[in-house]
């Protein structure tokens, strides 16, 4: 079962997964991974764009391939979009198997190409104004475990 | 009926909106010669992609859009 | 942030993952376990027994080698106790911390020392009647990966 | 006032109850005498081990419980 989205509103983790659980009776174990947006230096806003025919597109994909690569009952993708404030969740990723260290690897590989491979552009407001952010080296070199 | 272009990221900043409609046909050079200034310098760089109604192109300068088609102009990805 | 607890009615991961994130505004990245009462061949009930002087001391010990192992800013370690049905919630770790990377690993270190070094005792009843529970060589395998 | 001793997963139904109280002083082969029958014998193989008091005994036929104290008897653990 795939469940992928993108949000124009609010995040809510906590009924997201037990909505998630409930339609997964039968997994023996289901990882997540809530993102928010850090409260790093003076950021004091973010802004998400996304371009629905290929942003979805290519979460739908990412959700295929790791339904292809590891045993899966489920995975959810949801992703945030619009502006944002420091602290707010921003993307939620949970996989449901049967075993555990499927739906640990199944989650991290997602987060991995969300964070640096998906179809979205952010900026941040700082004190001087708005800059347009890149993914870090880290999120690169993280990718690169999955190749 | 024309080619929209949808303009992500900081593209939108150059071009001062999100989006805007040329006369189609459109091919490579049309696009450039739509987008004049430091936009049209941008779009030119290695690092910009384009997609034609959701499918990116493997070769920009490939590009033919006809009236109704809906052109990205995509930098490079924050992720998310 | 240690919240290490020993449940002995229903555990709800939806409000304890919205209670733990609310904790954490600062963490960039919270991974979460939920693990359930696997609906496997002829399992009726499960049981799981526990005492309380080592099984609570043990599982704040665990909390406190993962505060030290990784960077964290809060880390979550509640398990059930006593009568289960296939299907129900049993245990629920969650890492909350600045990179999403530290918050993955302690997850699933956690995960690990529970599932096979934890002081419970469980017991799964079948048609024929109860039968008590040791580890699998999995377990073992997975708790070695770790030292 | 009695040495209070704590039986866990199998034992317990070896021992046809959860707790039992046996009279202190007691060392490793008063619990013994204390355990006839497969309990006792169960109790000395290698995987089972004592806590006193919450602490696990390193070496459990090096037992010492006074009245007041409580012997858990610990067979191996399932996990969670």
């Amino acid at each position: 079962m795939k469940d992928v989205r993108i949000l124009h509103g609010e995040l809510a983790p906590g009924p997201a997964m037990t909505a998630f659980s409930a339609a997964h009776p039968e997994s023996g174990g289901i990882v997540s991974f809530l993102g928010k947006v850090r409260p790093d230096g003076d950021v004091e806003a973010l802004e998400l764009k996304h371009y629905a025919p290929l942003t979805l597109k290519g979460m739908e994909e990412l959700a295929d391939e790791a339904l292809t690569r590891w045993p899966l009952d489920g995975i959810l993708l949801h992703h945030r979009t619009g502006a944002m404030k420091p602290g707010d969740p921003i993307v939620l990723v949970a996989a449901a198997a049967r075993h555990r260290r499927d739906a640990f690897e199944a989650a991290d590989f997602a987060m991995d190409h969300l964070k640096s491979d998906a179809w979205f552009w952010k900026r941040e407001k700082r004190a001087d104004g708005w800059h347009w952010i890149e993914p870090r080296a880290q999120d690169h070199s993280d990718l690169a475990r999955w190749t | 009926m024309a080619v929209k272009l949808v303009f992500l990221g900081k593209l939108a900043d150059l071009a001062g909106a999100p989006e805007k409609d040329v006369p189609g046909p459109l091919d490579w050079h049309g696009l450039l010669a739509a987008l004049p200034g430091p936009l049209g310098e941008a779009i030119n760089g290695e690092r910009i992609k384009l997609a034609v109604n959701g499918a990116v192109l493997p070769d920009k300068t490939a590009l033919a859009a006809e009236d109704g088609d809906e052109i990205a102009l995509l930098p490079p990805v924050s992720g998310g």
